[in-house]
């Protein structure tokens, strides 16, 4: 009714009873905390997100938690503000004894740096694949679980070198930090790999009406065209006008862009769009991925992207928290970071396509998908490209 | 400005209008208007509606800019200077629709009337330090002992601004008024639409301004009996041209302000009015607001 | 009333606290200040350096607004100026952080004056628009000048140090920010009892009949523009202390919009009413957090309509003040203690 | 391409653009025109009306000729319901307090539509089509040329009915002095409701051609602080200055933005704003308010 959309209803409910059928929480509860936005512009991530870890915590618990211990997630809306996400972070931390923390935006990842360094005792990791983030002198107890922004656009200069080599390619950002993340990285790879840059398109954060901006792809005609800094908007108006103009380019994102039910909604005009994706979707069929069939086994309906960030994170954080447990070791922000960057050919059941390693902040695997509107499904363009050194 | 600021009111001055022409696109308000308030004196400018008095006054205060002719304030011409550089000079003056700051009090209201005078900067201000608080407690003691006594306002100086009764508005702004150390009181209309008894109060107090405080006064005003009880020197406008001027007696007997009052109303109402007679107080209070 | 004749009793007429209820109470307040870092949890002392760092700022949009008359949309890009400065001299300069505070302060205030500009052509709605203009050129002056601001990803700063302690816990950064506020909240309040306080609220009342005052309109309306951006810019240097990252998407419009309905829930033209308003306006939403949490097991989806509550009631406090209280929490104490002040005696 | 080609579709651009801007703009002209009031809140209606499209087009699965009269006309029924709500009870305050007033009751249109459609931004069914316009050699995007043809038309009603229909002239007898108006006979809360009415429902008709070219999502309300530069610069209270300024602001917008870059859209656009204020405080048609002693 009023095109509350199903996806919308279900999350929220099924987020809700989770956090509500809670069991009592026990005093030797491993806790993940979170400032998780629920509500605001990152909402349909945020809902994701939290199902996710929800979901790989109850698989971790059944199966016996961290050496008897169980998982517990506690987290709260940020609506997707910094300052709320920071008042979260200090509520939480001063309610449980936390180790683990997930953070919503690049902006709260920075604010809330100092506080973790000073603390010591948490490590982190979150929505954020701000390429600032991917250092590991700077950000020594965050991580990411996936490449960051940089290397994203890596991956898909990669992918055009290999396609199309000395292809021209026009970068279209939004005018934010998010979207100017991986600007200057991108430019120089694909000057490295000869690609040509031939046009830069900053839209202002707001904008709605691209035709100007269209008509400057039309002038520059590029082989591809490489969107960052959006979820969505204006990427449909951009490839709609595109196709009416006859243009040949090709539309590449970002993960955030890459989930396939937010183009479901699209319809014809989303046909043919690529991106880089470092997890498999739901619906892939693959052998090797024994955690695909589980979540199916848990969820009979579709789990978008940032489902699966959330899940790997919350394997991520459990198995770090684990290998610390394992070694003997305090859980702290230093061990389980260094427990964290001793996972090397670790097999994720299949939620990424081959064996990853962390030896820094990052994991700097992913490959290209290409949506298909008949089967409003993302396949796979690509085989898994890594851009680790 | 100079060294009588820290003497008070005591030089008087003398308000000297030379030739002075104002219009508003072809409309002329004031042409070759010339006149002059002496020392320690009260001058009243009288004429029938639209003779140009407040646009006098205007000029005098310096809200509008005359096309031609001089303002002079003991010799000295003021006629492009700013309002806030004449109120710093030792003008002072009251509205017709009285101009108090409502959201004030009384006492906060006269203390305003010293602004210009007063030197306290930004930085003393914000601290409240030796020197600002010092000026406040001068000036405190000086609106209380001399000016709220006089004025015998003592029972209302914590009350707001708007709780006031007109009478006691038009009051207050007199206060204020003598708060800028005037040396020439500009009084606009300072009786209109009060009652017979706070008229006669007023002008006692318009009488003692001029006698204790020895300021020199400039007044407009239509209630004619009461112009021609206290004024020294009268100076009659109609059409924007001075057509008579001297003694208050003199002025009523010339043939020229009975005519100049005859042609814009009732004439017998208006030869009452010229003869001080009846309580016509020229305006309803519904105007003031 | 008679307040006394005798001239010492003018000073104690003009003093900020007249009677001895009122000291009584402000020296309890100033006493639970003092002990709060000792009662509060981290998250609690959180917001009490918020509450400090928004209060200091609506006290100086509460100059320029309720005290002078002339509305300001641009409080939040104020203190942006104040943030970026004082984190530019922190990671560049080995000055000291007060100094860094203050040079934060001083430079919003000539940003402030330069804004102020327009309030001589144009003022109410227009200047608040005029306000609004400069607050998004400001915002690309940070995008873009990169050398300074470092563009969109913006400053990360290191931890002030006092006396050689780095201030990087709530409780440290408490025992700076909350006297600094109580300074700044006291020159405010000391100001009105000045020449230049009075001729702000002439100008705010009447300001063509100030002018005859020999008020500048010029002068006072820049003046007040310079203050109000100089208690923005020192606001702002705090909370860049406080969260330590400063980007071009740290002050939102609506932070300015914030702190207008923090001065008008609290009370215009009142010092206590920029304190209620904005500590009001800080914990609402927090407050609104632990309503939530009692809610959750009635209502299954209420976690996700915490942000769309929290901006419903952010705009009907807003609205229901102006129409139905439009002096604020300030008149609502006022009353509460006047009612006090009678009882028993009265009812 | 030539370079003149070029140059003629990107302003062809911004003249769509700036007729959506100058039809948003109509909506706070009218609003001021009568009530003296500036809707900061119009943002906020363009916005719910390109939710209520939504909810009737796709969630109800009405036709497009059947969604967009009742968005127009849910609109105007908020409209009505915040002007006798409100707007009534501030009558005579200070013009500042009910500016903010409107500030809040934004607030509150965009908590209610995240309360109920979420966050998340939305398309709106397509009803446009999808052919290229071509006018000459010049390529137009489709739904830009609908919006202009739709907004010039709209806006040359508007001009048509001030003059010549008594509701128009009603109003703009209320807008020269309420109270001679009042003694003429004309019903001026009458006006003063059919203000709000008809400037919400515009508003909300825009919100449906905006939300049809850019997705609709509770942000996009700030396109309504462009259109407020649009009445700054034309004039609050003139419709012929809603009409020069949005095409004037959606020509420099499209300039700034090709020639210099995406960013300096808005900074072009509020800077304009800067200098017009400077010169020309009451707009480039607005009438001049004397200030009195």
């Amino acid at each position: 009714m009023f095109g509350i959309t199903r996806r919308t209803l279900i999350a929220l409910s099924a987020s809700a009873a989770i956090a509500t059928s809670l069991p009592a929480a026990a005093a030797d509860d491993i806790v993940i905390g979170g400032s998780i936005p629920l509500t605001g512009v990152f909402a349909f991530a945020g809902i994701g997100i939290e199902a996710g870890m929800q979901d790989y915590i109850k698989i971790l618990n059944e199966a016996g938690g961290i050496q008897g211990r169980k998982v517990r997630l506690a987290y709260e809306d940020t609506g997707y503000k910094v300052d709320a996400s920071v008042a979260v972070f200090n509520k939480l931390t001063s309610q449980d004894e936390i180790h683990l923390y997930y953070g919503d935006s690049t902006g709260f990842a920075k604010t809330i740096n100092g506080e973790l360094d000073r603390l010591g005792s948490i490590m982190m990791a979150g929505a954020s694949f701000a390429t600032e983030l991917n250092d590991p002198k700077a950000f020594p107890h965050q991580f990411m679980a996936g490449p960051d922004y940089s290397e994203m656009t890596g991956i898909l200069l990669e992918y055009i070198a290999k396609e199309k080599p000395g292809a021209k390619i026009v970068l279209v950002n939004s005018d934010t930090e998010f979207g100017r993340d991986p600007i200057a990285a991108t430019k120089a790879r694909a000057g490295e790999l000869g690609l040509e840059v031939v046009e830069e398109i900053i839209t202002p954060p707001t904008a709605v009406d691209v035709s100007t901006e269209v008509l400057k792809l039309r002038r520059a005609r590029p082989d591809y065209t490489i969107f960052h800094g959006y979820v969505l908007a204006p990427l449909p108006e951009f490839m709609s006008q595109a196709k009416q103009l006859g243009l040949e380019t090709k539309f590449m994102g970002t993960f955030w862009s890459m989930d396939s039910s937010i183009w479901a909604k699209v319809g014809e005009a989303a046909d043919g769009f690529m991106g880089v994706m470092p997890y498999r979707y739901y619906y892939d069929e693959a052998g090797d991925a024994p955690m695909l069939d589980r979540i199916r086994e848990m969820r009979p309906e579709y789990q978008s992207t940032p489902y699966m960030q959330g899940f790997l994170t919350a394997m991520l954080f459990t198995e770090a928290a684990k290998r610390t447990l394992e070694a003997g070791k305090e859980l702290n922000g230093t061990n389980l970071k260094a427990a964290l960057n001793s996972i090397e050919n670790f097999d994720t059941g299949g939620i990424i396509g081959v064996p990853i390693s962390i030896p820094g902040n990052s994991i700097p695997v992913g490959r290209i998908y290409r949506y298909d509107a008949s089967a409003q499904k993302m396949q796979p363009a690509s085989d898994w490209i890594s851009v680790q050194e | 400005m100079t060294g009588q600021s820290e003497t008070g009111a005591s030089g008087a001055a003398r308000l000297e209008v030379e030739g002075l022409s104002l219009s508003f696109g072809g409309l002329k308000a004031l042409s070759t208007v010339s006149f002059a308030a002496e020392p320690g004196s009260i001058t009243a400018l009288i004429g029938p509606n639209g003779a140009g008095k407040t646009s006098m006054f205007n000029c005098i205060s310096g809200f509008y800019h005359p096309q031609q002719g001089a303002v002079r304030f003991d010799g000295r011409d003021v006629t492009r200077m700013h309002p806030p550089e004449r109120a710093a000079l030792g003008f002072a003056r009251t509205f017709q629709n009285i101009a108090l700051f409502r959201g004030m009090t009384v006492l906060d209201n006269i203390k305003l009337g010293r602004h210009a005078h007063m030197k306290t900067n930004l930085l003393q201000a914000l601290a409240y330090w030796g020197p600002a608080q010092r000026e406040e407690m001068a000036l405190r003691a000086e609106v209380e002992e001399r000016i709220i006594d006089f004025l015998e306002i003592n029972h209302i100086r914590n009350m707001p601004v708007a709780a006031l009764s007109y009478g006691l508005q038009k009051r207050v702004e007199l206060a204020r008024a003598l708060a800028m150390r005037p040396r020439i009181l500009l009084l606009d209309e300072p009786v209109a639409g009060m009652n017979r008894e706070e008229t006669e109060d007023m002008a006692r107090f318009i009488l003692d301004v001029k006698e204790e405080w020895g300021t020199t006064i400039l007044m407009v005003e239509h209630d004619m009996g009461m112009v021609m009880d206290i004024s020294d020197h009268v100076v009659v406008l109609n059409f924007g041209q001075v057509i008579a001027s001297g003694l208050p007696h003199e002025v009523q007997a010339d043939p020229h302000v009975t005519e100049a009052y005859l042609g814009s109303g009732d004439p017998a109402a208006l030869m009452a009015r010229l003869r001080g007679e009846g309580p016509d107080t020229g305006r309803n209070r519904e105007e003031v607001a | 009333m008679q307040i006394g004749t005798a001239k010492h009793s003018y000073r104690a007429d003009e003093a900020l606290l007249t009677t001895r209820p009122q000291r009584l109470w402000m020296a309890l307040f100033a006493l639970s200040l003092c002990a709060a870092p000792f009662l509060l949890d981290n998250y609690w002392l959180y917001l009490a350096c918020l509450v400090a760092i928004n209060v200091a700022s609506a006290t100086g949009l509460n100059i320029l607004t309720g005290y002078t008359g002339l509305v300001s949309l641009g409080q939040a890009a104020f203190m942006a100026v104040g943030a970026y400065t004082v984190g530019w001299m922190q990671l560049n300069l080995p000055t000291p952080f007060l100094l860094n505070l203050l040079a934060g302060g001083f430079t919003a205030a000539l940003v402030g004056l330069v804004v102020g500009l327009p309030s001589l052509r144009v003022k109410g709605l227009y200047l608040a628009i005029a306000t609004i203009a400069a607050s998004f050129i400001l915002h690309f002056v940070f995008v873009n000048w990169e050398s300074v601001t470092n563009g969109n990803s913006g400053l990360t700063l290191t931890p002030a140090t006092f006396l050689g302690t780095p201030l990087t816990d709530y409780s440290q950064l408490y025992f700076v920010f909350v006297p600094i506020t109580a300074l700044m909240v006291l020159g405010a309040a000391n100001l009105f009892r000045t020449r230049i306080g009075r001729a702000f609220i002439a100008i705010r009342d009447r300001d063509i009949s100030a002018e005859v005052l020999g008020i500048s309109l010029l002068r006072t309306k820049l003046m007040s523009f310079a203050i109000s951006s100089f208690y923005a810019g020192v606001a702002g240097g705090m909370w860049a202390y406080f969260f330590r990252v400063v980007t071009p998407e740290s002050f939102p419009f609506v932070y300015s919009i914030f702190f207008l309905a923090a001065i008008i829930v609290g009370g215009m033209g009142t010092i206590l009413g920029a304190i209620l308003g904005a500590v009001f306006m800080t914990l609402v939403p927090e407050l609104l957090r632990f309503g939530i949490d009692w809610l959750t097991p009635v209502l299954p989806n209420a976690a996700a309509m915490l942000s769309p509550v929290r901006t419903i009631v952010f705009g009907l406090l807003i609205v229901g003040f102006l129409i139905f209280e439009p002096k604020g929490l300030a008149e609502i104490v006022q009353r509460t203690r006047r009612y006090f002040h009678l009882w028993p005696f009265k009812k | 391409m030539s370079d003149l080609l070029f140059f003629t579709e990107v302003t062809l651009a911004g003249l769509g653009s700036g007729a959506l801007l100058a039809l948003t703009a109509l909506a706070f002209v009218l609003i001021y025109k009568a009530t003296r009031v500036i809707n900061l809140a119009v943002g906020e209606m363009l916005m719910l009306g390109g939710y209520l499209f939504f909810a009737f087009a796709a969630g109800l699965g009405l036709p497009a000729f059947a969604a967009i009269p009742l968005a127009v006309a849910g609109g105007g029924l908020v409209g009505a319901i915040v002007e006798r709500g409100l707007i009534r009870p501030m009558l005579g305050e200070n013009p500042i307090s009910v500016f903010m007033v409107t500030i809040g009751l934004g607030s509150v249109l965009v908590g209610l539509v995240e309360l109920v459609w979420g966050t998340d931004p939305r398309a709106l069914p397509a009803f446009m089509g999808t052919t290229p316009v071509f006018i000459g050699e010049a390529y137009v995007s489709r739904k830009i040329a609908i919006a202009f043809v739709v907004a010039a038309v709209v806006i040359a009603v508007f001009l048509t009915l001030f003059r010549f229909w008594r509701g128009g002239v009603a109003l703009r007898a209320t807008a020269t002095d309420q109270a001679a108006a009042y003694s003429c006979g004309i019903n001026v809360p009458g006006v003063f409701s059919l203000a709000w009415i008809v400037g919400c429902g515009t508003a909300a008709g825009a919100g449906v051609l905006l939300g049809s070219i850019g997705g609709i999502s509770p942000a996009m309300g700030v396109f309504g602080l462009s259109a407020l530069v649009v009445v700054i610069v034309g004039g609050l209270d003139s419709v012929a200055g809603a009409l020069v300024g949005g095409l004037v602001i959606g020509l420099i917008e499209a300039w700034a933005g090709t020639y210099l870059g995406g960013e300096y859209k808005l900074v072009t656009t509020f800077g304009l704003l800067l200098v017009a204020l400077m010169i020309r405080p009451y707009g480039l048609f607005g009438t001049t308010e004397i200030e009195r002693l």
